[in-house]
This record gives C-alpha cells, structure tokens and sequence, in this order.
C-alpha cells in the first residue's frame, strides 16, 4: 500500500456512532489528516455491530491503506479482521478492542478500568471511606461499561464501609439519568450520601435530579465533556476524568500512519484519563472548550512527541 | 306507529333502566384498566410505602410529562388511522434547534422555545402533506421524517450534543407553580384541551369520523386532508413542545434525545384501548394506558429491580394488562 | 339421510348489554325446506342466522344439524356440520381475485398439493355463469360493484355443498331481473336436499320461493305457517301488528321551475357523457341494470366520483364540480349505495353519524352544541322510525335496516334543495319503506328536486314521477308518469336497460307512452 | 323473468380490454419499484465506480440477508394485519442463546444453531398465541414480547456479551459456497420458498384471506387462530435464525444485537407495497424494499456521505420513491 506512489495515503474508519466523543474525536483526526496528507474515509455505523463488519468489508473492497475501527462492540468481527489480514490491510482498533490479538495490528485503549477506579476514589475520599452510594452504568454489556463497573468495584472491595444502595444503567443519557436518580431519591431519601456516574452526562442528570429534590450529594462522572468540566468548576461535580476524543482518535490515526510507513510501533497504547479537579480543571476547560481551536493546530505536533514518550493522553506540548 | 319500534331515546322506563346498565358495565370496562393501574400502585405502597409519597407522586408526574405530549399528539394521529413515528427524532430537532438559538444568544430564550415548537410544527406538517396529498402510508412518511430530523438533529451540533447552556434555560421545566413543575401543568393543560377538543368539538369529532370511515367521512363533506395535515401538525408541535421540556429540564441537548419515545407514546395508545386501524381511542384512556407504563417504570425502580428484569416484567405486565381488559370486554359483550 | 330435521333451533336467546334481541326463538326446517323468515329491521332475524352459523355464541339455547348439536359456537364448527351463510354484510377480501374469494377455506390443489389456479378460476366462472355475468374470474374484487359482490358472495355460498344455506337478504343489492337467477339456484338446491332459511324484505319473494314462513317482532316468533296459509297481508300484519297502507298511493304531480340541471357530465375522460333536469318537486327516477353506470352518474353529481366535463347548476347558479363540501352547503343530500363503504362510520354512535354532514349547523365557532346537535338527530331519527338503544348506540351494532335509515335520516336534521338517493331502501323493512317513501314524497311537495337510483323496480315505477334509463353509462331512454302507468312499463325499462330496441330508430328510442 | 342476458360492463370488448390495460399497467407499476431501486444503483456506479464490483455486490448482499430473513417473516404477519415489534429482540435473545451454549461447548454447534432458531420460534409462538387466542392487539403483544425477549437477553449473559466464541462459529456464515456466503443462499432460498408458498399454497392464500377480512376467513372455514399463530411463530423462527447468522458472522453476540431492526423490516415490507391493515402484499414487493434501503445504505457509505447526511438523505429518497408509486398508480388507474 502507500505512500511511496505520491498517492494520498487512504484511511477508512468506522465508528460505532456519532456522539460527543466521536465528533471530538473527528476533530482531531481531520486536524492530523490535514497535517501529513492523508485521506479519511468515514463511516458510521449507527451502533450496529452487523452495519459495521459491513463497513469493513466495503472499506477492505475499496483497497484503503489502513482501517481504524472504533467498535461496536468488544470481542467481534473476527472474520472481517481475517479478511482484512488476508488482503493485507492493516488494522487499527481504537477506543475499544477487538477479541483476537493476532489479527489486529495495534490498538489505541482508554483504561476504563483505570477511570472507574479513580473515580470510586474520588468518591470514597469524598465521603471519608464510609456512607451509601448510587451508582449510574453505562448501557449495559458495552465494553466501557463492563470495564468501569469493574474499575469501581476493584476500589469498593477496599471499602467495605461504603454500601452500594442501587446500581443500574441510564443509558449514556441525561434525561434518563435524571428519571432514575429521582425514583431512587424517592426509594432511598437522605441515604444517599454519593453518586457515582460512568459518565458525565449521567452524572449532570444526577444533579439535576439532587436540584430538584433539594439535596447536595458529591457526584463524579467520567468523559469531562464540556457541561462536566463546568460542573467540577461550580462545585456540582467533586471531579471528572478526561477522556478526550480529538487526542485519543488522532493518535490512533497516528499510530496507523506510523503503520503505513513501516516505522516502528507498539502494539498497545493506553490512554490513561487524566484526573479533573477543581484545581486542574481551567487547564482542561482551554484545550477542551475556549480554546480548542488553538489546541488543535497543537495537535500534529503533540501526537509526535505523545508517540515518542508512550504517554498518549498528554495534552501538553 | 304501533308499540313496536323503540323511539330513539325514548324514555320508557324499561329501556332507559336496561340502557344504564349498560352504561355501567361501561363505565367499569373504561375503569377496568384504571383499575389495573390503582392495582399496580397499591402493590408497590404495600411493598415499599415510599411510592406512596407525595415527592414521589410529582417525579411520576414530571417524568410523565414528556411523554404525555407526544402520546397526545399521537393519540390524534392514531385515531385517524394513522402512525407518527417520527416524534421521537422530532423532540431531538427541537432541542437541538433551541438549544442552538439559546446557547448563542442567552437573552433570547422566547425565540428559543418558538423555534423549537415551530421547527416540530413544521416537520408535522411535512408529515401531514405528504400523508394527505400524496397518499403515501403514514408509516412510510412518518419512518422518513423520523430519518430527516434525526439527521438534522445531529446536523445540527455536527454529531455532537450542545453544552454550556446557560442556567436560565432550566427555568422553563423547574420553576414550580402551585406546588407543581411547569411541565407537570402543561401536561395536565394538554390533557384537558385535548380532552375537550376529541368531545366537544367538531374538529375532534371529524377526526373520529376520517378515522372510522375515510370515504364516509369525505361523503359526509368533511375535508379529510386537511384533517390529516392538522393531526400530524399537531404531533409535531407537541413532540416539539416535550422536546424544548426535556431539554429544559437537564439544560442540554443532544441529538439522540428522544430516541425511540415512539414506541412508548405509541404503546400508551394503544393499550388505552384506541385501534391501530383508526376510530377508536380516547384521550383518558391514553393517558391511564400512559401512567401505567410510567408507574411500572418508577416502581420498579423503587424496588430496584435490575434493568433487565424491569423490561422483562414490564413487557409481561402490560400485555397482561391488555389481555384482562380484552377478557373483560369480551365476557361483558359475549 | 336420518330422521332429524336438517335444522333444529331450539329456545335461543340472545341479548347484547342488557337488551334482549331475540326471546328463546326454536324453529326447525326439514331437508329440501325453504324457510322464509320475516321481520322488521332489527326484529332479530340476522342475529338468528349468525347464531346458527356460528359467528354468535347464543346466551341459550341449542342448534342441531342432522341432529347433531353445534357444540361449540364458532363458525369452523357450524361449517363442518355443512352450515353456509350468505352474510346481510358482504364480506368480501377485496384485494384477492373473484376466483379467491370464492375458493378461500376449499382451495383446489393439483396432485404436486400446489394451487390450480387456472382451475379455480374456471370452475368460480362456471358459478357465475349461472348470473350470466360477462366478469372475468381473475379480476380483483374490490373492482366490482355491490350488486356484483353479492353475487359473489352467493356463488361462494351455494356451490360447496352446504346440507343447511342462510340466506340474509342475498338480494337486497340485486336489480330484480337478477333475482331471477337466484331463484334458479334455491329451486336447484332444494330439489338436492338442501335446507335452507331465507331473509328479505321482499314479500313478493316469499310468495315466489318458500315453502314455510316464519316472522320474527322484537325477538319473538310471533308466526309460522305454510306459505299456503301466508299470503302478503297477513304476513306484513305479523311482521308490524297492524295492516299496511298502499305503499305507492296515487300521486299528485305538482312541479316547478328547474331546481338541478345537469349539462353534459363526463365520468371518464372521454366517455359518453349525460344531460338532464329536474324540477322542483319532482322525483326523478333512474333505472337501469348492474353495472349500467347510474351510482356513477348520481356520484358525479354530488362529487364523490370525479368529473371530468360538464356543468351543474342549481336554482341557476352554478355549481363547483368535484367538491362535496360546496355542494352540501348548496343543500345537495346524498345517500350513497354502499352504506358499510361510504355511508357509515361504524365505530361511532347514531348521534354523531346523524350529525356529520351538517355538522356545521350544530356548532358555533367550532364547539358542538349538544343541545341543539341532540334534538335535530333526534327528530330526524324519528322520522324514519329508527329503532335504536338510544342515540349513543353504535351504528355498526344497529340492524342492517336500521343502519340505512341512518344514512337517510342524518340528511334531514336540515333543508335542503337536491337530494340524490342511490338504491336508498336497500334492506329496509316494508314498514319503514312505506315510511321513507312518504317523506321522499313530502320533500318533493315541499319543493325538493329529488333524482333517486333503484333496482327495485316496484318502487321505481310507484315513487317517480319521471323515469331514466341508462344503460353503459348513457341516459337511452325517458319514461314519463304516463308511461309508467301501463302495465308493460316494467318491460320497457328492462328493454332499454339491456339495450334491446323496440323498433327501427336505432338506440335511442324515447317510450313517451 | 328476464332472458336477456346481462352483459355487464357492456360492451364486452371493451371491459376486458381494460382488464388487460390494468394488468399491463399492474406489471410497469411493479416494476417501477424495481426501476427506482435500479436507477439507484446506476447513479451510485456512475458517482463511484467501485460501486459496481462484484465485490461490493457481495457485500450488499451479505449485509442484506440477516433483513431478509427478518423482513420475510414481517410480511406475513403484515399480511395478515399484524406487526411484529419483538423481531429486533429475538435477534438477540437467539444469538445470546446459540452463544452461551456454544461457549461451553465448542463442539455443539448444531445444537446452538438449532437452540437459536428453535427460541425465536417459540417467542414466535407465544406471541402468537396472545394475538390469536386472547385478542390482544399485535402492536402490544409483540412490544411486550420485545421487553420480555431483550430482557431475557441481557439475563442470559447478565448483561454483558458473551465473548471468546470458537473461530469455527464463524463456519456458518462465512463459508462460501459457488462463490456467496451461506446467509446470501439462505436469504435467496427464504425468498423463493416464502414467495411460493405465499402465491402457490392454501397457506399463503389463507394468509391474504385472514388479512383481507378475517371474519369472512373464518366464515369460509378458515382456521384463523391457526393461521395467526403461525405467522408469528414462522417470523420469529426467522427472526432467530437471523440472530444466528448475524452472530456468526461477527463471531460474538450482545444483548443489544439487532436492536432497532424491526423499523427497517417494516419498512422494507411497506415499501414494498403491503398494507398495514392486511391482506395487500408480496414477497417480490419486500424484495425489493429491502434492496431499496440495503442499496442506499451501501452507496452513501461508499460515497463516504456523513452519517447524518445520509439519513437525511434516505429519508427523503425513500419517502420520493414511495410518493412517485403512489402517483404512478393513482395515474394509471384514474
Ligand atoms: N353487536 C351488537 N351489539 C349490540 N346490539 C346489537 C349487536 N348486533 C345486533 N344488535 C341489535 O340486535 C337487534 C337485532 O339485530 P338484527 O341484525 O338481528 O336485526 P335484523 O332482523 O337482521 O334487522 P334488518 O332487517 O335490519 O337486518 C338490533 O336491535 C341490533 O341493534
Ligand atoms: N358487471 C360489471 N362488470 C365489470 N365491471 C363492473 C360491472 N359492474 C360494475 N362494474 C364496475 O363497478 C363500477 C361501479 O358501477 P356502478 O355501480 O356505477 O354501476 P350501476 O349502474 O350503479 O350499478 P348498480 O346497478 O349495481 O348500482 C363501475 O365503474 C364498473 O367498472
Ligand atoms: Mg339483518
Ligand atoms: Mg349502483
């Protein structure tokens, strides 16, 4: 494949669905893609596992020089990574991984697992090791999900002070967060004394939900979307843990040029999620919201030295 | 004419005493599923005597709100024998479409709430058009008008959900009037207007006509388009309306807000007894097969059932709801 | 065969919310019978016929067939004990061919268990050759007319070898010349052992093909007797409890100015089109046969069917074609022919349907007042004697009478100047009719212009004044009340209806008497 | 009486020519679904030719055959004036089956295909015997089914996917044989086997029959509840046959597998030129409805169209076409 003809170099991607995090993410491979010439070929595949190995397909017909793949769903696709192999098209999953190690070239991870264990500590800090918590999940069987419930209870089992009241899934979703934080303020009372959200728009919900019962509980999210970073400033959120989609995607896209080129890579980068707090958090809210735009001509040069170091969640230059 | 034929509303005593038990055996079939819905709440007061509380009574209510709107709309568009499946993407537009005003220009709140209200109108009436005027199935139109707002939803925010509203745009949901939140009136406003539009009104009793028998009704000189236009519009309005609530309330927006409330409002319809095939529903019972769904929903989650078995005792206790409301019909009738 | 009657109804009884339809009803009818039951509309009789054939579960009472009982009440049982009913309301599957609709529940299968059709449809054209019908066995069904529908629908009936037939009005779309054919098909069945129960408003029927008569009033069997001993009167005395006036007294024509003129109406682009006038208070009939193209004609007139030519006035002033909310508020009335398809909406009870087409006359600002709105249906139900629970009664839980008495009476709650009737008495009892006639009577002295379809040729000769043929969609011939007179008057109408001439002028010949 | 004749629709000549113009007319409007779906296909060849590919068409084909079986199923239950809503969750409910037994068990593959196929087949059934037997409206039947079935679903892997399938789950539909995938074999099978015996069987007649008027159905002897029930039971045999094929074709299965799939069979049936009140409708007609939407699908991925972009656009396109048939049809009969 390649470069080497002048040809523009070809990357497809699918992504499991349009959300903040994909659009984020977008940014920042367009940004990367313009820097070094390369051309994205962008589908989406409306959360469906089967659209998706379709894609993939479509993408291995079309003899694209790489595929990024931000799957559906953890563990699948198998043939399709074995089809691509056979055509000799590297593969790049990104965000969440694909089961088979050996047909897939590297892979660019978010330690979920990791975000659900700094955010179970922020609360258990927060609460002082003791106290009744509600925890929001993501939709039930994702990948993020699966690994953050785990995170969270690998600190719960230090614990054993705090007791879980109710866990249940909102979905991803604000307005659906809101629903069921309210019917467990209705079950539970004054009981609560944290909320522990995987996201952060669950986690907003939460708030809202507290607002409107005349409570104040801490609440912690993950993601650090904009609406989240704003939270941790006013006090609503004692915290967040970034993931951000312009960086994390954009290395991806890194890595597989580095693919293409045939330069050396590893195959495993993790993100790790920055901690936000109230005292870091103005840092965040630049790169994230005011000035984003600034951050993204950053960015080419970032995933360099990002790529260098390993540490791919940098956000420094 | 002889003793025979039984004068239309004849008040002979005999006929008007066998007319009124029937009436009450209507009455209690009407009840049936409203008792079906006081069973289910008792259950849950026995079981955890927190549901029964006044705070829990308005978070059933202003969760109910919402999806109140778009059953409303959709009973309409039911009872014309029609389907809006739309309204789901059509409460994600609105938002978006607000929230894209509100979050450039903070003062500009009213502008906001129109919008959102006139951008769901207006994707209605597409609807409507297209339903009426070119006959195309009302599951076809609305399926790609569900599509086109959707897609314009996410066009909107470029595939991404609007944040940093500001504070104020909350006030709209939060504010409380007379104990109760803004959207837990307008719900009870949209029941009663509408309640009284589907008996009182020509308008209302048209679309029971368009539904129950087009041609007849088209005999009859009622102008059936533009009875089809209007009900769809109204969906949408309202679907725009719950949309600018929803958004309200959290103070956001994002594209897949509302995704998939059509099978929901659809479901609160029907199992108030209207008929997908059009001219028969009633706006009270949309709104007892709406609050069992929603009191199913915080109940169990009172009782913190797991997610997966809330759907799997939801799914069985609605349909045997139904299936008791059938029985009963059919031993009273039989 | 045994020795039990094909037919034994014995203390039935049926009663729908708290109303008793029919009381304790037992009847038997013996192999090779024909058994006319009579009744006004709403006595029961259909519900009887339902009860038998399964599609009603009786409160009491026992069926026997061959002395066997219909154990349990639903129509796959009735059937294999070889009970077919011809329903009052056609049931057609419209979108299936003629052919389909015959042969659904016995279909033909080839020796590979695959469909024969072309075998179905040759033997569904052998039934229908029995009618003389000129229709192709392939055609959809929602293609055909209602007159053409109920033929269907006795063909389905009478050819798979039902050892019990119920007969609910199976004439009551068909032009008298086609009854004849039915008559031809009892007389067959009967001589082959077969049972049958036969419901019509046509007394001259009775008299023509039952052995026994049996009348039903308000649920109750107030007579049986051979047909010896029935002769009209006394079974029109049964049916009512009192004797009946002349239905057709002599009449006083009195007409005035033009009140609707039509000029040159096109139905199908570039069809034959047609002219005519009528007067104040003159009733204008139109006959013709099955398929001749009158319910298009009349439909044009008042919009339903589009137009493509032509004008209409009335009183003078122009009238905007294919727009039927303009010509209601004209004051046009129309009844169509198809009441379950255009007349009716079912799911909705008298008062509203009595209140649809002048619904803007009941409102103010759009708000019903229910007063108002109450007692106009009310008056205009009376008027034809509707025989109902109650003006909250569900329309499609009235008789079938009853119901085209609706789709009348919902045109009286308000004046009017032109009122089009298409076939207006179908399935109304003789009781009513005499009562429907009487006020199409007063209309028309009261200054209406009414134009009226029919294939009751009775009725058409007795109530018009003037009469149309049409015959392929053209007006080809005129009969005036003089005319009409003569006693050969029916046999002109039928000549020029199918297109037989008289004499040597061609096809338009004009009978002036 | 009369010995004339009666010569309806006289003069003879003339009605059976019409009758043939109908039938003529009857084939173009066919085709003319057949037309847009190909015009499509040709403007997406002429934008990108890649398009054309036997590769692509492969591709196509292979994504369209898990819809197809789903989409055939739906169009006898709309045949008969029901819907089926659980189909999406019996995807999943079968996949989570097959693959839980497979997981333990490597070697039992033909005992989780059939366990796959044999659970959707019975919530098939029993969402049949609701309908059927209890009078229950289809519409919440089969929504409760869809609770009861994604909730099972989700219980059977407690709410996470199975992973760590045997490569050998990806045999069943990754095989090729004379050159196509097995699902496009089954999927070409489906359609020649449900499009026999809906025009050549007493089944697929009886079908029309109970859709076109189910009480004239029963009257003719016509076992309906029989009928009902099994078109139930047949599409979620379907359904879970489906779920098999998707889950071996990306070797794992989710919860959520399938979710949302019953809009697009609907709409592939509606397309298609069937009626939602029963008794109009082929499986020629599904064909190609389905085509419609998995052609679009395709060409505006391969166009590279943003996502939103794209249901945008096959809203539109997909509510024109419809609209252009029902034009084309209103024409040739008016
Ligand atoms: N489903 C129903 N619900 C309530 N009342 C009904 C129902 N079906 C019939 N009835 C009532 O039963 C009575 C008898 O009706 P039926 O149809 O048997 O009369 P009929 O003798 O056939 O009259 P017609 O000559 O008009 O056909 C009527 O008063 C009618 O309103
Ligand atoms: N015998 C027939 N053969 C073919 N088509 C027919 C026949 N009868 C009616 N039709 C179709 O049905 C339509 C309606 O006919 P229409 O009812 O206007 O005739 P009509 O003279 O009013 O008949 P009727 O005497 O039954 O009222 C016509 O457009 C015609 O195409
Ligand atoms: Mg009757
Ligand atoms: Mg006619």
């Amino acid at each position: 494949a390649g470069g080497d003809t002048g040809d523009k170099v070809r990357v497809g991607v699918t992504v499991y669905n349009m959300s903040s995090f994909i659009t984020q993410g977008r940014e920042g491979m367009e940004a990367f893609a313009e820097a070094n010439d390369i051309e994205l070929l962008w589908n989406s595949a409306n959360n469906d596992v089967a659209t998706q190995a379709s894609q993939v397909e479509s993408l291995i017909n079309q003899g694209v020089d790489a595929i990024i793949i931000v799957p559906v769903q953890a563990d699948s696709l198998q043939p399709q990574l074995q089809a691509a192999s056979d055509a000799g098209i590297p593969v790049l999953a990104v965000n969440t991984t694909l089961s088979n190690e050996e047909l897939i070239t590297a892979a660019v991870l978010p330690d979920d697992v990791k975000a659900g264990e700094q955010e179970m500590q922020m609360m258990a800090d927060a609460l002082g090791g003791e106290g009744k918590i509600v925890i929001l999940q993501g939709p039930l069987g994702s990948s993020p999900e699966l690994d953050r419930t785990e995170g969270i209870n690998n600190v719960l089992a230090n614990y054993p002070n705090i007791e879980v009241l109710a866990m249940d899934t909102a979905n991803w979703a604000r307005e659906e967060a809101v629903n069921k934080v309210k019917n467990w303020i209705s079950s539970f009372g004054d009981d609560i004394d944290g909320i522990v959200a995987e996201n952060d728009d669950m986690g907003l919900g939460a708030v809202q939900a507290l607002k409107e019962a005349g409570m104040s509980v801490p609440v912690v999210g993950i993601d650090g979307i904009e609406d989240g970073l704003r939270a941790v400033e006013s006090g609503d959120f004692i915290g967040s843990n970034l993931q951000h989609g312009r960086v994390e995607l954009a290395a991806g896209l890194a890595v597989a040029l580095k693919v293409i080129n045939g330069e050396e890579y590893e195959k495993n980068y993790w993100y790790l999620m920055p901690e936000i707090t109230p005292d870091n958090v103005d840092q965040f809210i630049k790169n994230v919201v005011t000035e984003k735009d600034a951050f993204l001509e950053t960015l080419p040069e970032l995933m360099a030295k990002n790529l260098a170091s390993g540490d791919i969640s940098n956000e420094e230059l | 004419m002889a003793e025979v034929p039984v004068k239309a509303g004849e008040p002979g005593g005999k006929k008007l005493l066998q007319f009124d038990k029937q009436r009450t055996t209507n009455l209690l079939l009407r009840n049936l599923m409203a008792l079906v819905v006081i069973a289910v709440a008792v259950y849950f007061t026995i079981v955890r005597p927190q549901f029964a509380t006044t705070a829990n009574m308005r978070t059933i209510l202003i969760a109910a709100a919402p999806f109140a709107l778009i059953a409303l709309g959709q009973t309409l568009v039911i009872l014309t024998g029609g389907i809006d499946l739309s309204v789901g993407s059509i409460v994600a537009l609105s938002a978006m479409t607000s929230a894209a005003i509100i979050v450039d220009h903070p003062e500009r709140m009213v502008l906001g709430v129109i919008a959102g209200v006139v951008v769901g109108l207006l994707a209605g009436l597409v609807s409507g058009v297209v339903v009426a005027y070119i006959n195309v199935a009302p599951f076809v139109a609305t399926l790609g008008m569900l599509s086109v707002a959707s897609g314009l939803a996410y066009a909107i925010g470029r595939g991404a959900p609007i944040n940093g509203l500001p504070v104020e745009w909350g006030l709209i949901a939060n504010t409380r009037f007379l104990g109760v939140q803004v959207p837990v009136l307008v719900m009870i406003a949209g029941f009663i207007v509408l309640g009284v539009i589907m008996t009182r009104t020509s308008f209302g009793m048209r679309i029971y006509a368009v539904g129950g028998n087009r041609t007849a009704a088209e005999v009859a000189g009622v102008n059936v388009r533009g009875i089809l236009t209007s009900v769809y519009a109204i969906s949408g309005a309202l679907a725009g309306m719950s949309g600018v609530i929803l958004s309200s309330r959290v103070i956001s927006a994002a594209p897949y807000l509302g995704k998939g409330y059509e099978l929901g409002a659809i479901a609160a319809v029907v199992i108030g007894g209207a008929s997908l095939t059009g001219g028969r529903g009633t706006v009270w019972g949309t709104m007892l097969g709406l609050f069992l769904i929603q009191t199913l929903n915080n109940g169990l989650d009172i009782l913190v059932v797991p997610a997966y078995w809330q759907t799997v005792i939801s799914g069985i206790l609605i349909v045997s709801a139904v299936a008791v409301d059938m029985v009963a019909a059919k031993r009273s009738s039989g | 065969m045994s020795e039990a009657p094909a037919l034994t109804v014995r203390g039935v009884s049926k009663s729908y919310g708290g109303v008793t339809v029919l009381h304790s009803a037992s009847l038997t009818v013996p192999a090779g019978h024909v058994m006319a039951l009579a009744g006004e509309n709403g006595a029961g009789k259909s519900t009887l016929l339902k009860i038998v054939s399964g599609q009603v579960r009786p409160d009491s009472g026992e069926v026997h067939v061959y002395g066997t009982q219909l154990t349990q009440h639903d129509p796959i049982s009735a059937r294999r004990l070889g009970v077919a009913i011809v329903p009052q309301e056609l049931a057609p599957y419209p979108d299936l061919t003629i052919y389909e609709n015959i042969f659904v529940g016995r279909e033909i299968r080839n020796r590979a268990g695959v469909l024969d059709r072309p075998e179905m449809a040759k033997q569904a054209r052998e039934m229908l050759d029995v009618f003389e019908l000129d229709i192709d066995s392939r055609w959809q069904m929602n293609r055909l007319s209602v007159a053409l529908v109920q033929i269907v629908e006795i063909a389905k009936a009478t050819t798979w070898g039902a050892r019990v037939l119920l007969l609910d009005e199976p004439t009551s779309a068909i032009p008298d010349h086609e009854v004849g054919r039915l008559y031809s098909v009892v007389h067959r069945l009967r001589e082959q052992g077969v049972a049958m129960m036969y419901t019509t408003h046509r007394m001259a029927e009775i008299q023509e093909l039952a052995d026994s008569v049996a009348v039903l009033r308000d649920g109750h069997l107030v007579f049986e007797s051979d047909i010896a001993g029935a002769d009209e009167a006394t079974i029109v005395h049964a049916m009512v409890g009192r004797d009946m006036e002349a239905l057709f007294p002599g009449q006083t024509i009195s007409t005035g100015p033009v009140r609707l003129e039509v000029r040159d109406l096109q139905v199908i682009r570039g069809g034959p089109s047609v002219s005519f006038e009528v007067r104040q208070g003159e009733i204008l009939g139109i006959g013709g046969l099955v398929g001749g193209g009158r319910t298009e004609i009349i439909e044009a007139v008042f919009g339903v069917r589009r137009s493509y030519d032509g004008t209409i006035t009335i009183d003078g002033e122009p009238l905007e074609r294919n727009r039927i909310d303009a010509t209601i508020r004209r004051g046009v009335a129309f009844v169509p022919e198809d009441r379950k398809g255009a007349g009716l909406v079912p799911s909705r009870s008298v008062l509203d349907n009595g209140s649809l087409p002048h619904l803007r006359s009941f409102t103010l600002g759009g708000w019903i007042r229910p007063l108002v709105r109450r007692n106009a249906v009310e008056k205009a139900t009376a008027s034809v004697n509707l025989k109902c629970r109650g003006l909250g009664q569900l329309v499609g839980t009235l008789s079938g009478g009853n119901q085209q008495k609706v789709v009348l009476a919902r045109w009286l709650t308000q004046e009017g100047c032109v009122l089009l009737l298409d076939e207006p008495t179908r399935g109304v009892d003789v009781g009513a009719r005499g009562e429907i006639y009487r006020i199409i009577r007063d209309l028309a002295s009261y200054g209406l212009a009414v134009v009226f379809v029919s294939s009751d040729m009775p009725e058409l000769i007795g109530l018009s004044h003037r009469v149309l043929v049409v015959r392929a969609g053209k007006i080809v011939g005129e009969l005036d009340r003089e005319a009409l007179d003569l006693s050969d008057a029916q046999e002109q109408i039928f000549r020029l209806a199918s297109g037989q001439t008289l004499d040597v002028f061609g096809e338009q010949v004009v009978c002036t008497g």
